[in-house]
């Protein structure tokens, strides 16, 4: 797998182009991209930080339980650094043969980054205030399913 | 801090990573410290409160790594073991 | 809405610009890519044809449809003409604010356009046999579900 | 045919389209037929059945579209509609 992590853009014809073969007819994608809102407030940019050796660990291990769960091959990418408004924060590509298990690999794979990968974010607010983001935090996107531990 | 046990020489020396929040608030990212063995994440942690001044501030049972697995509480920890904790996370 | 259906490849990049805003954050997309099998038979080459004016009207009602059903912008393509291994055929493209949304109104919008949009495909095999592709054949792709009449 | 509704005249035409295996099946990818009122898409194809040699070809329940939507073969046809008979949609 190439690196999860990225400071450069993600680029998701790469992503295609690794996980296309000619016997997968079926590729579902999730870009995840910044908002420009948070709970109401108007978010001007953000910065993504992650434990980088785990999250790439993490990431790997994730796509090898995709990968093992269903016929496909997946690609994944995560930015850090500096994003803006609009840029891909976050991108998954999962090719099959058919429609469904790509649909449910990508799903899945997307579900679990969120859940287990390392990585946080810094967002500055049009009205000059910053916040790390605590998605467990009522009223703050979802609450968090427990994290599987070795 | 188990006297007895330092005592016996029975130590372990772990590296402590703090991230995001948990960095701000305790003021460091890394954290060099020694425990009395057998020790698990629990006592790193207990460990760490003492010896930082503002890892006061951490949450009672947050997110945790043992060399880049995450790890339960009650996850012993050995000798150059590295330990993360981990604020909410909010990749992607 | 642009028109669903074009003699062009298939312009991902423009339909995810169609859809892209500064408060959708997710977006899920499928592509469906020419197999270069089908029934154990190697595929060379195909060509889709239409039903033209009504593949137009139905694909824009099932875009309304998920619209209507979710917060999301829809986008989708079709290619008809010559196909060759790995191009695409069809492209969806869902973005919301949310991930679920994205996800459910996309894999909802192939569905449909599967099941609802007179398109066919006439398949070339390496073995020189030549053949309309019927999924409701057994063996050959899933049976259909009935479809919604006016 | 309905003898007694030709005498009074009430007829309806209608153009019926065939594509992909259907047009190859019998020829031809566009008919124009005239039918006794009132009609059904059931009609249509009864009657296209036997106007066109190759057409005896199509299934008895054919996926079938009234001006450009979906339509059952009971649903009702009027003078100037286009009706299509659909093989097995393999969009996608």
């Amino acid at each position: 797998m190439s690196p999860y992590l990225t400071h450069a853009p993600v680029d998701l014809n790469s992503l295609l182009a690794a996980v296309s073969a000619p016997e997968r007819g079926g590729v579902a994608t999730f870009l995840g991209l910044v908002r420009n809102h948070q709970d109401g407030r108007t978010v001007a940019r953000l910065v993504y930080s992650a434990y980088e050796p785990m999250a790439e660990a993490e990431a790997a291990r994730i796509a090898a339980e995709a990968e093992g769960r269903w016929p496909v091959r997946v690609a994944l990418s995560h930015r850090l650094g500096d994003l803006a408004i609009g840029d891909v924060a976050v991108a998954v590509v999962a090719a099959s043969a058919h429609r469904a298990p790509a649909f449910e690999a990508c799903r899945y794979v997307i579900e679990e980054l969120k859940r287990r990968v390392p990585v946080w974010k810094k967002e500055f607010y049009a009205d000059g205030s910053v916040l790390w983001v605590n998605p467990t935090r009522p009223g703050m996107g979802a609450p968090p399913e427990s994290v599987p531990t070795t | 801090m188990n006297t007895s046990s330092e005592a016996s020489g029975q130590h372990l020396a772990v590296r402590v990573l703090l991230f995001a929040t948990y960095a701000e608030l305790a003021g460091r990212a890394l954290v060099e410290l020694t425990l009395p063995s057998p020790a698990t994440v629990q006592d790193v942690l207990r460990r760490l409160r003492a010896a930082l001044p503002g890892a006061e501030w951490l949450p009672d049972q947050p997110l945790a790594a043992v060399n880049r697995s995450h790890a339960r509480l009650s996850t012993p920890v050995r000798d150059g073991d590295e330990i993360a904790f981990l604020p909410p996370l909010a990749g992607g």
